[in-house]
């Protein structure tokens, strides 16, 4: 067996200064932003071809999403503080601030569960139009990134004291890791949020 | 610890957190508020892009940290909004080339 | 069919007034191609022979970087964006903007469908019937709405496609159901049927005579038989045909 | 990490997380999907050379089979064939063969890294790609039979197709993920993982490529993955971004909210297909360097500026896809610009192709087996290269277009051009692999027959596409105009089919040398990059101890040197 091992993994590479699991979420962030990137020009291409467009706050419900925007914004506060307070080593901090930003993704996926509820029952589908066709498609596709964080940070904050332990700098870099997706995740929010139920 | 962070960095850091939740708090308010007043749709596309595009700034700054990350990183997030910005607004231009019936 | 096929192993013969530059643009970008792909393979074979592996041959490892390949490299390009500006821009945008007016040219409605060519003549009034999807019935296949008075008088054939020689013909290619593509080899048309959209194109025939319309995209298990039939005729016989067609059309 | 523990069969070679095992199973996954598409068109080759009649010998077991009655291939089954054989080539053949078995296997040997970055992702992105194969396989089994709206499965026909093509779309969407993961482990792998003293200008030039090809493969997937779920969502729950209103189908209207806009599709994707094209033959180019560079015993000609023409070539394949799309109704302004970036990026192509010709120039040309497939390239990929010229000028792609001279275009880069390279590579690299030669005289004989028999299917294409007919023609001599050309239809199936059997020398070789091959040394062509500085087959962790790069990566024939090349990590 040889003797060689991968390296930067724990500690940044001394010339590109980032470890892999940073670059690798990095690259992986940037895929997203050409998946949603093209969501966001189907819509627009579809939005231009249809002039009878109904306009988002005709039929959607917009205090609801504002207050949803709020939670997906605080997720991202306590995720950033969650990663800052294992910065300052101290780990009971950085699971309450992780269990916050669960709790707070499962509320989003709940108050979009009640809008969709909503929806079914007045009988608008994805199939009524294509304005209904894409809030679906495009909120969906963004719930469903919200619901694998959700998974991702649940599973931090399972696993975490054995990780900690084992090695605080690795652990610690995961978790930055998993907090720019989900900074990400709601970055994508903040642009959906206004193109769909504002305009 | 990264970049040399003493608690007392960190401690600094908490609080600009705070301050960026809040301004995102009050943009999110502010484009809701301008949504109300149901522009046309040029100038609404335009304010609320305006006020996305802060928003996502401020939290891709602060709390993904691109404000003190490496050039590599720089790189591929420049090469990725080109072709970003190639496909949105080719796409987007192509409704224009489509030939109309004279 | 014609009797000695006109067809053969190179193009079929152009009967188009706009064919010509396109033919002329196939012709000289392939005399270009060759020409470099037998400058590349001669270099190419020589290398392979003069600096095959033998006793007392050495390879060098570094050597003295000439010009030329820079020189050629600059006149390809330099051939390439001549071509591209002076031949390609200008057929594509005579084809695509200089449309010919609507009073001199013979009118038709292509409107393609699962495996035939609906072809509509706006009749003697000179103006397109309105069409409905929710009146296509199996006798009428584009479904034209007949209590509409332009529509009474005008001519729809299945595959049959006829106009008069030496006048240009303004159509707007459609579909019913998916993408198909309206292609006539010796008139050198070709362009996509796509369904939602309504998309002029003119040409005008210098020869009359029989020949086929082929469907070039792939449109179901139809697109192998989709073949319709273009008559170019000369104006007499395209009078003949039409107050033929409208006999029919009153009972 | 190098797990101590010896790993159970299991984890050692079906769930391993070791770059070698891995690449091993993309690429003989990949030749098994390569064989089953040629197949596909081995039996439409005989359709199209006689059409309407039976299959030879095994007409009686067809008798009254549904899907082929009689033996006769109906146009249905001649589509799905087409749609298929096109799908498995590219995405379950020469993607995973290249980016799959080639990146992952050399990828890391050549910048001196002990594995890839993330081994685990390594292995999930092949499962993910073998159960994408799966599905595709699968969809063969349905009462409808697969997808049979062309590879390209443009909607509203791919709409209003069977469940095969919603098989396919699902399909699709695994081997997009697969590939995205792949691409990040590629870019982590080259970025951080390089040896002490292999700065970038100093990688093998076959990692460039690899490199620019993950760049494509990461920014281009995407949109195609957003294209399948709205077409997913248009087939299964009823929405129509791509059906607009108004449609009639088989008489009646079809009951959609329509609004759709078919174009939207094809826009996401050849935003795609075209870098994906670029991830066909990138890697390809990077195998063919290797083998000339490596036979040729002098250093690469112009590597600088082959670098930056490849960079150029990954950036610009992002903005040229509409050339496939000028029969859709493109205005003027639009078919100008994308004429014009389709005749910019045709310039890095002819650089890199010169370039390579110009290295022979002052060397000492081996003909070795690997040698012979390479030097086959060159040729073939400047005919594939030059016949895509006039399909990029709209005005002569207004008779060239949908025809088979399209065919014989990108035929011959993937065919002669791509698969070429990738046998160059197997036969260059397979005694790293398994320490032993392929037969000579059979990889002769398979290279000879392989070569005559590529040109003899694929440049009659051109004349068929002079004569203007038009491709996925099931009746191929249905048209008056392609009656005149169908002698040349019997003259390339004959071809085709001689290709066929001379693969089966290559699988012959390539089992039977496993085992009684020549023995081969851990540097049987006298190579200078770092992969070659390992035991046969390397172990788990590959370097004995880390190497260290003291020079770039062809230094061959240095004057005043003992032997004619220097390897790369020799101080």
């Amino acid at each position: 067996m040889s003797t060689a091992v991968i390296h930067y993994i724990d500690q940044p590479h001394p010339v590109t200064g980032v470890t892999n699991s940073k670059l690798g979420v990095w690259l992986f962030i940037a895929s997203e932003v050409m998946l949603f990137g093209a969501l966001f020009s189907s819509y627009i291409v579809l939005r231009i071809g249809d002039p009878a467009w109904p306009h988002g706050w005709t039929i959607l419900n917009v205090p609801l999403a504002t207050l949803n925007t709020m939670i997906l914004i605080t997720s991202s506060v306590t995720m950033v503080m969650s990663w800052a307070s294992l910065m300052m080593n101290r780990f009971d901090r950085f699971r309450l601030y992780m269990i916050l930003t669960i709790l707070l993704g499962l509320g989003f996926m709940v108050v979009k569960g009640f809008e969709y509820a909503h929806k079914f029952e007045h009988g608008h589908f994805p199939r009524t139009d294509n304005f209904y066709g894409i809030y679906f498609t495009l909120t969906g596709l963004h719930g469903l990134h919200v619901l694998g964080g959700i998974l991702v940070n649940f599973y931090f904050l399972v696993t975490g004291k054995s990780l900690w332990t084992k090695s605080p700098k690795m652990f610690a870099g995961r978790i930055e890791a998993a907090g720019l997706y989900w900074h990400f995740v709601d970055l994508v929010w903040i642009f959906l949020f206004p193109s769909i139920y504002l305009l | 610890m990264e970049h040399g962070a003493t608690a007392e960095d960190i401690k600094k850091h908490v609080r600009t957190y705070v301050a960026i939740f809040v301004a995102l708090a009050c943009l999110t308010v502010v484009t809701v508020g301008v949504s109300y007043l149901h522009l046309t749709m040029p100038i609404a596309v335009t304010i609320a892009l305006l006020i996305a595009t802060i928003k996502a700034s401020l939290v891709a700054a602060y709390f993904m940290h691109l404000i003190s990350e490496t050039k590599l990183i720089y790189y591929i997030l420049v090469v990725t909004f080109l072709c970003f910005v190639g496909m949105i607004v080719i796409i987007f231009f192509t409704d224009q080339g489509m030939m109309h019936v004279p | 069919m014609d009797s000695p096929s006109i067809y053969g192993w190179w193009l079929p013969p152009n009967l188009s007034a706009h064919g010509a530059i396109i033919d002329q643009l196939i012709i000289v970008m392939h005399v270009f191609m060759v020409a470099l792909f037998v400058g590349w393979g001669l270099f190419f074979v020589y290398c392979l022979i003069r600096f095959r592996q033998r006793t007392g041959h050495k390879a060098r490892h570094d050597l003295p970087h000439s010009k030329v390949p820079k020189f050629i490299e600059v006149a390809v390009v330099l051939f390439e964006a001549a071509i591209l500006v002076g031949l390609s821009y200008p057929a594509w945008s005579k084809l695509r903007t200089a449309f010919p007016n609507k009073e001199n040219a013979t009118n038709i409605r292509i409107v393609a469908q699962q495996f035939a060519w609906n072809i509509q003549y706006p009749g003697r009034d000179g103006v397109f019937g309105r069409t409905d999807p929710k009146m296509v019935s199996d006798s009428n296949p584009i479904g034209l709405d007949l209590n509409d008075p332009s529509a009474k008088d005008d001519i729809t054939t299945l595959s049959q496609l006829h106009f008069p020689v030496d006048k240009p013909v303004l159509a707007e290619l459609s579909s019913k159901d998916v993408i198909h593509s309206f292609f006539i080899p010796v008139l050198r048309v070709k362009q996509d049927a796509v369904p939602g959209m309504k998309i002029p194109i003119w040409w005008e025939a210098t020869k009359t005579g029989q020949f086929e319309i082929a469907c070039a995209q792939l449109c179901g298990n139809g697109h192998t038989t989709m073949r319709g039939f273009v008559s170019i005729d000369t104006p007499e016989e395209y009078a003949a045909w039409t107050a033929e067609r409208e006999k029919e059309l009153t009972p | 990490m190098s797990e101590h523990h010896e790993l159970g069969f299991i984890r050692k070679y079906v769930f391993s997380v070791d770059h070698k095992v891995i690449g091993i199973q993309y690429a003989i996954t990949g030749l098994l999907f390569l064989l089953f598409g040629f197949c596909l068109m081995m039996i439409m080759r005989w359709q199209l050379a006689y059409p309407g009649e039976a299959l030879p010998l095994v007409a009686s077991w067809l008798e009254h089979s549904n899907k082929m009655p009689g033996g006769v291939m109906g146009p249905d089954l001649y589509n799905a064939f087409g749609a298929m054989h096109g799908t498995i080539m590219v995405f379950l053949g020469v993607v995973p063969l290249a980016v799959g078995g080639f990146g992952n296997y050399l990828v890391p040997l050549q910048i001196g890294a002990p594995d890839m970055a993330f081994p685990k992702l390594n292995a999930a992105s092949y499962w993910s790609y073998f159960v994408g194969g799966v599905i595709m396989l699968g969809s063969f089994f349905l009462p409808e039979g697969p997808a049979q709206s062309g590879w390209t499965s443009y909607p509203p026909l791919s709409n209003l197709a069977g469940t095969g093509q919603t098989f396919w779309l699902v399909g699709m969407i695994y081997l997009v993920a697969s590939s995205l993961l792949g691409s990040v482990n590629f870019l982590v792998t080259i970025i951080q993982l390089r040896a002490k003293g292999l700065s970038f200008f100093r990688m093998p030039f076959f990692v460039w490529a690899q490199f620019v090809t993950a760049f494509l493969l990461l920014l281009a997937f995407p949109p195609l993955q957003a294209a399948a779920v709205f077409q997913l969502m248009d087939r299964v729950v009823g929405t129509s971004f791509f059906l607009p209103s108004g449609l009639v189908v088989g008489g009646t209207p079809l009951a959609v909210a329509g609004g759709g806009n078919p174009i939207l599709w094809q826009h996401l994707f050849w935003f795609l297909a075209h870098p994906e094209v670029y991830v066909l033959i990138l890697p390809a180019i990077g195998l063919v360097t290797e083998v000339i560079v490596n036979n040729t015993r002098k250093p690469l000609y112009g590597y600088k500026t082959m670098v930056y023409s490849l960079l150029f070539l990954g950036f610009m394949s992002f903005v040229v896809w509409a050339h496939h799309m000028f029969m859709t109704g493109m205005g003027t302004t639009m078919s100008n610009f994308f004429q014009a970036t389709t005749m910019i990026i045709s310039i890095p192509s002819v650089i890199l192709l010169s370039c390579l010709i110009i290295t022979l120039w002052g060397g000492s040309i081996r003909y070795t087996l690997p040698m012979h497939f390479a030097l086959a390239f060159l040729p073939m990929f400047a005919i594939g290269g030059l016949t895509g010229l006039p399909l990029g000028l709209a005005a002569a792609d207004i008779y060239l277009h949908d025809t088979y001279y399209v065919i014989g275009h990108f035929h011959y880069v993937v065919a002669p051009g791509t698969l070429f390279a990738l046998f160059a590579g197997i036969y260059h690299w397979y005694p790293k692999a398994t320490g032993r030669m392929m037969n000579q005289v059979l990889g002769k004989l398979h290279f000879w027959i392989s070569f005559l028999a590529i040109n003899g299917i694929f440049m009659p294409m051109f004349i068929q596409g002079f004569a203007g007919v038009s491709r996925r023609l099931a009746i191929p001599n249905f048209y008056a105009h392609s009656e005149a050309v169908q002698g040349t239809n019997v003259f390339m199936s004959i071809s085709a089919w001689i290709l066929g059997a001379a693969q089966l020398l290559f699988i012959i070789n390539f089992f039977m040398s496993m085992k009684t091959g020549k023995k081969a040394t851990d540097n049987p062509w006298d190579a200078t990059t770092l992969e070659w500085a390992t035991p046969t087959p390397p172990p788990h962790g590959n370097f004995l101890q880390e190497p260290v790069v003291h020079r770039g990566p062809y230094e061959y024939s240095v004057p005043g040197k003992a032997t004619d090349y220097i390897p790369q990590q020799v101080s």
